[in-house]
């Protein structure tokens, strides 16, 4: 075996020092009846040539987005993934080290995530934010329990224009946590303030979406609003790569910022393994999930980073902890750092106003009605005149792929289809769109 | 070293992004960002001269020996890297419709076969993004299980020696806890556990072989004494790289088990993550599984979301697809032959024990599983050097040091899982030096007690990490907490595990 | 620029302090009339996605190994290229060092080329190997430099089983180093030691290849000792993944080994860059071309490693240097370092049998008749019934490649294939391939 | 540090590779191995680990500013990394049918069309290795070209500030050497020139920017004295970072050119190489250059190897293909903008000139282009300090040092080269650093003899490497060099370009 590095001389000399004869008697303490008897039935070890080869057979049975024109989003996004972001995560330092417990060893990795906190904060203008969470839509859970514990509030106030994936998580969670959830219906593609300030009443937190699912730009400085008169904490979900040109949540009013950072430096991979990522206002700093890093400095007043506020943890607050999150998704935070440098403040608001005037083209060049009337960002739903699953397997045929079939989420939308387009995409791909959509 | 916003230029910018001369459209004016985020502006060069700082600053497998007790921080194979990064896993999109999907598909069904095979029970799930929320799920599914049955059980039991995920996981999953002692061979303390079994016990949850590194020796009792009262057990998986094709949890009597695959399946750790953790259960809870179910019919695998009693979802789409590549591709390398790298991993940790044994307490002594745990109170009482010192003190040889401080049992903790890659030589070179500490604690104490040495810093004040809580750089009115008085209070608290 | 890191403040700070007013002013000393007026006619600077999406658009229209069935080889060969070189060779640091001229700085790509010297010393049998040559062509120059100065011989012999490559560029280079070229044809496939030994009068060098272009096994102990009779230095260009199950140069004589390191860790890369190995006997070290790295020791008794016997180099002995060699293929040669590693010597010798009963196998599965009577390794020609052209191009048609057309290079071959079969082929490739070949 | 060899333990391994029982055929006896090579044996972990440690032991452009004059150590971008790994041109065969290599080909062409553009000359041939390649095989076509002109010309003449390759490629190519000094201005000396030029003269070496960093003030009379007589000039490329789009060799007078695409268009150096060294050269030269071309028909493009009066190859296939497309890469990123590389390069090395002025000798006193040439005689003089000792101290600093001892006519020569890549503000540290270190030359100078201080070895006595020879490992009879006596002799000969 490759991994494995014992010869058979270390073997007996090891044996022999242990003082067992067989490899057998180290397991001696283990039940003869829960020993298990036979050979696992496992297909044959495959040498590193054939495994790779076995891979690739199954990965070319996929098609990814380099094998179709594709403008599907839907909170998975087909954003450009510089190169330097995997020259840093390729480095085997970074790779291969675990959860900086020694700092003295652990600069580096420490340095990394409290620079990432720091991008985070300023990215959606808050005070704190943590080493990363599962996903975008385990954050949202991870608010609800911050925000359980910040309030007297029993339930959540959940918009039903966020992320399907991201309610249903939260409505998986929220019963261990004894939170109600309500959700507040969109009205022609947005949350009405009116009707969350509404539901409100004795909530813990009010979760909305910037720009939402639907791809419109919600009312989000007056939900906030809402919220925070009701004495619930307004918590956004957020699209990292708007915030050059949408306005951040801790800017008007929010109390967490949340959300999916795979779009900001991470591959789709099908889904994960990604970042989530939460940021709050100070007053809930020791509330946070997760690892933070602080700084401090060493007997000579020498500048160094470690694990801070660890009485939040599970492994020293146990049953008390404010989560139970362990190993998390620090390698793709990473990827968000280098990511989010590699940007720049110029290049985030270059590249949200590539996604808005693309999507705008597309928009004009599609001529399709929009399903809603409301400004967007990089995504809009359009209505068509037949089941968008149709179109959308239609249009697969020919190698491109038009969007998302909101029907799958939404009663009565089953006409309606989620166009993304991201800065990869180009007025030459979106009139092939255009055309495609036409025949 | 800078802060990467310390080295930032305006004017300066990494990033060549596509431009049109297309019109952008007007964002309302009380939705537009008013102020720019302060992300730090630097060149691609200054860049990658930054981040190859930081990596060398970062101590990983690849650097050395780092036998993080409960870590499993095993050899990482790059073949993995380089099937993971294929263009047909990498650029997938989590909603491409199935027939576009079938050899993500495949491999997710397969390495939920597999895993199904590894723990001897029935049904998969892949969705938990890591352990701690596969004990999250999986004590949900107790909770759907009971209720289905229209049972009222509010009680949930964990071992004192268990990770602190597993009572953290007891609350968020709405429970209350009770603990359960630990005899004098390391076992479960039977008599402790029959006192707090009763018909208000959900179930337990337990590592096994435990953090002590011990498999327990009563296992089958305590099962019955769960299934009696009609409660489930709860495998949590941390450890099950000691027992692969040797004892399968599903036949010890469990009934939900969560695999971590980042541990046992040589996922890397990147600095604290990302990870995988898949749960496994009987039959009689598959129904309630997180959806989607990643099935099969005949030759073609699709997603399935008519699960009536799921619990739902607890992460978005169907986990993380790439630790799957990675593990699946982990597993098929070794093939049945699985059984020896859990043979190896007890191995290594054995002699690494017997070498040490001595030197250093050994609280329960009996032959370990793939970890054991020793205590450094005899170097406490004799010489006032602890747990902290002995760790700190192993960074001066090149080696990461073990878990501290924990299982909370043992005092004085160090608990080293060697795992199955590493060489009878490094193995040999860390005894050697566990040793020289031990006798350095009688003769050069303040070796110790100074350690580490030649590092990029000393030994760093938690406390006052902890009382300012600077988080985040604070740009023109960051403080300079070189000016704070400060002592070298590294925390004598957990760490790793 | 992504590239450049001057700000507009620090190009104004920069010019004051040199003393200019303008870029422009520092290339006054350029006179007017060689100064170029005009922008570079180069077509309009593209983003890194553009980028990406344009040379993918390139690589898409090359039919490369994954996208056909191969089976040829002809000197550049589909060997497994294991994850670890590129793990290795991504290393930033080794990527982005330059020959290493201040050894303080520098001990781990010293001591790794003194590794990869004392990995080619072991394969091939020989004393001294440098720290590479360009490829598996330049090298057979180099030796015959080596030749010329280490011998009175006027004369270069070289056989025609001769990869072909390697032929055309000893013609190149020998006027320059006034040796004539004698080649001595194949019989049936292999070289005739007496007419090797007949040729070889007053001759500097014989070059033979083992084994051969043909993909025969040539009596390579007879050839090296019908040169080492008429004094000149039998040269042997070896296939480094024969090693392993054929004899080592160095073993019957040879007093140079060279050869294409492409098999032996480099992807094929469209024939570059690889690296090219050249080692010798002991006798001829301080003849050798190029960069040679030697162990030493600090004041303290330290070991460390450093250039040396650098006056056989240009730098030093200018126009009486062994060779201009500057710029090598280190990289690439540290790739060959640890693709030997990786193999190991248990490794080496499992590869050649492979190699050894799948090409077998091929011979009996395509049942065609051998081109010649003999002794085989990877490769081996065979005679169809119609041009080799014409059935590469029918099979082409059905996605396999199987092989090269011997009339290429050879007179009256045309209707001679030769088929290569390395370790990542399976029988069931094979099958296939005979079916193709029989349809 | 352990040689990978001292590491090796017999029946480890790190390769897994196919197997399938199929007979083994038997090689000849004669011709079959007979002792392995005696190759190390790891298992993967410890292979990982050992490259690792060397990597950690290495300085890259990546680890911080590396001002080797001559070799424009400029960042290497890392998209040019992604796109050569791409499948379709890494795993393509250069035997290929060309209906199979179109993409490959049509960059080819690509690439010899923007050269030929960047050169201002008219044809162009990919195929040389590298630099010095290059000029072995302008050297190729001088000989062709006299030869199809039947006139015998037997000397090449170059500069004595020349890079050792070109009086080295000059003895290959089989022509007799000529040397012409340069002026007080660091030109050409035109007397001498004009004495040395003669009928048997088939042409001139030179590299413009020289290899003093200087632009020759009078490189139009060079151009009219070789062509009077009848005579070629060769352009040595490895200064073409300070004149891309500001300069061509061909408005120069140049008939042939190489050009190092490792230096200007940021090849990866890797320790050594790969390089690249394309040839461009005027319409009278093209019949002779090597085979085969790359040619466009119309939409295609293919591989022409019908050129009766080509020199042949030089190289296998048509040269180092992933060189090719980093560099095309590279050149495409900049587009018309290149120029701008260019001038930045010349900005930083005047910048930088003007930082260490006064401090440092400075021979030819004038504007440089994109490096300059200062000399440490003055510190040698006073206080004994040479330019070895600067270059040692440098490295205590965390920078590489910059080529020395070269050119030759400088004593005590420092040839720095900044590139167009690097900060301001690296610019300043390095300054600060030479000021330094010129300061403590007259106070400190112990600090500077002893330099490099606490790197993995002290300076190394390189006599003994020359006079053992110990040029690979001898296992059990590998000889132990620190029981011989050493002194620290590093020799003051040239080191870098
Ligand atoms: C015993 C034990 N249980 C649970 C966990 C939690 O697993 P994870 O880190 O994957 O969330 C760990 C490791 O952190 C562990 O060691
Ligand atoms: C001035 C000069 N000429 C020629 C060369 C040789 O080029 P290469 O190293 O690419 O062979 C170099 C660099 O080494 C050089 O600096």
């Amino acid at each position: 075996m490759s991994q494995l590095s014992l010869t058979d001389r270390d073997r007996e000399a090891m044996l022999a020092a242990v003082g067992v004869s067989s490899v057998e008697e180290l397991f001696k303490d283990i039940p003869e009846r829960v020993r298990f008897d036979r050979q696992l039935d496992l297909e044959p070890a495959l040498s590193e040539p054939e495994l790779v080869a076995h891979l690739a057979e199954l990965a070319a049975r996929n098609v990814d987005t380099g094998k179709e024109l594709s403008f599907l989003g839907a909170g998975m996004y087909d954003h450009y993934v510089p190169a330097v972001v995997d020259a840093v995560l390729s480095r085997g330092e970074f790779l291969t080290a675990y959860t900086p417990y020694q700092p003295e060893l652990s600069q580096g990795i420490l340095q990394a995530i409290f620079e990432y906190q720091t991008a985070i904060c300023e990215l959606t203008g808050m005070d704190v934010s943590n080493a990363s969470g599962y996903d975008g839509a385990t954050v949202a859970a991870d608010a609800c329990f911050v925000a359980k514990h910040a309030t007297s509030g029993s339930k959540i106030v959940l918009c039903e224009a966020v992320n399907p994936q991201v309610r249903q998580v939260v409505k998986t969670y929220a019963p261990g946590f004894e939170l109600e959830v309500v959700e507040v219906p969109h009205r022609d593609g947005v949350t009405d303030p009116g009707e969350v300030a509404a539901a409100s009443r004795d909530a813990a937190a009010v979760i909305f979406q910037q720009p939402n699912f639907l791809g419109c730009l919600e009312p989000a400085p007056e939900l906030a609003a809402a919220a925070n008169e009701a004495g619930a904490l307004p918590v956004a979900h957020v699209d990292p790569l708007s915030l050059g040109v949408l306005e951040a949540p801790g800017n008007y009013g929010c109390a967490l910022a949340i959300g999916e950072g795979q779009g900001a430096g991470n591959s789709i991979s099908y889904g994960g393994p990604h970042y989530g990522f939460i940021a709050a206002r100070s007053d809930l700093i020791r509330r946070m999930p997760g690892r933070i890093v602080g700084e401090t400095t060493d007997v000579d007043g020498e500048r160094g980073y470690v694990l801070t506020l660890q009485t939040r943890e599970q492994h020293i607050r146990r049953e008390k902890a404010t989560s139970n999150i362990t190993t998390n998704q620090t390698l793709l935070a990473l990827g968000g750092l280098v990511y989010l440098c590699w940007l720049g403040p110029q290049g985030l608001r270059e590249i949200g106003e590539t996604c808005l005037s693309l999507a705008a083209y597309a928009k004009e060049r599609l001529g399709l009605p929009p399903a809603f009337e409301r400004p967007t960002f990089k995504e809009f739903a359009v209505r068509l005149d037949r089941p968008a699953r149709e179109v959308i397997a239609r249009a697969r045929e020919v190698g491109v792929h038009p969007g998302y079939a909101l029907g799958r989420d939404y009663e009565g939308m089953d006409d309606a289809l989620l166009v993304c387009v991201t800065e990869k995409r180009t007025p030459a791909e979106i009139d092939r769109l255009a055309e495609v959509l036409a025949a | 070293m800078k802060l990467i916003f310390e080295r930032s230029q305006a004017g300066r910018r990494a990033s060549t992004l596509p431009r049109h001369d297309l019109p952008v459209p007007e964002v309302p004016r009380e939705l537009r960002r008013a102020q720019p985020p302060r992300l730090p502006e630097l060149s691609e060069p200054e860049l990658v001269r930054h981040f190859s700082a930081l990596a060398a600053r970062t101590f990983g497998i690849d650097t050395g020996f780092y036998p993080l007790g409960s870590c499993t921080m095993k050899h990482n194979p790059r073949v993995n890297e380089r099937v993971v990064n294929l263009p047909g896993f990498r650029d997938l999109h989590p909603l491409q419709e199935a027939d576009g999907a079938q050899g993500a598909l495949e491999l997710m069904w397969r390495l939920q076969e597999i895993l199904v095979e590894i723990s001897g029970l029935h049904a998969c799930s892949l969705q938990p993004a890591a352990g701690s929320q596969g004990e999250l799920t999986g004590l949900m599914l107790m909770r759907a299980y009971f209720a289905d049955r229209a049972e009222e059980r509010d009680t949930v039991i964990t071992a004192d020696t268990a990770h602190g995920t597993n009572p953290a996981s007891v609350t968020m999953a709405g429970y209350k806890l009770r603990k359960v002692g630990t005899d004098a061979r390391g076992n479960l303390d039977l008599d402790d556990l029959r006192a707090k079994v009763d018909e208000r016990t959900a179930g337990l949850m337990l590592t096994n072989p435990s953090t002590l590194g011990l498999f327990d020796e009563r296992i089958e009792e305590v099962a019955a004494i769960f299934h009696d009262a009609g409660a489930l057990l709860y495998y949590d998986g941390a450890n099950l790289n000691a027992v692969c094709g040797i004892s399968r949890p599903g036949d010890m009597g469990f009934d939900i088990v969560h695999i971590n695959l980042h541990k046992t399946f040589s996922q890397p750790h990147g600095g604290g993550g990302p990870g995988g953790g898949p749960i496994v259960v009987r039959e009689t809870l598959a129904p309630f599984l997180p959806v989607p179910a990643v099935v099969r019919d005949g030759e073609r695998f699709r997603l399935d979301f008519d699960r009536p009693k799921s619990i739902g979802k607890v992460r978005g789409y169907t986990g993380p697809f790439g630790v799957f590549v990675r593990s699946y591709a982990y597993i098929r390398s070794y093939g049945p032959a699985l059984r020896q790298m859990s043979e190896v991993a007890v191995l290594n940790a054995n002699y690494l024990l017997a070498r040490l044994r001595g030197a250093y307490e050994v609280p329960f002594d009996r032959l370990c599983m793939h970890e054991f745990v020793v205590s450094a109170r005899n170097l406490k009482r004799a010489h006032g050097v602890t747990a902290l010192d002995v760790a700190k003190r192993l960074m001066d040889y090149g080696f990461h040091p073990p878990t501290i401080y924990f299982p909370l049992i043992v005092p004085e903790a160090l608990m080293i899982e060697p795992t199955e890659t590493e060489a009878k030589e490094t193995l040999d070179a860390f005894a050697e030096a566990m040793l020289e500490i031990a006798r350095d604690a009688a003769e050069r104490r303040d070796l110790l007690k100074e350690a580490p040495h030649g590092r990029v810093v000393k030994r760093l004040d938690e406390v006052k990490a902890a009382r300012r809580a600077i988080v985040r750089y604070g740009f023109e009115r960051h403080p300079d907490l070189s000016q704070e008085p400060s002592e070298p209070r590294a925390l004598e608290v957990q760490k790793g595990a």
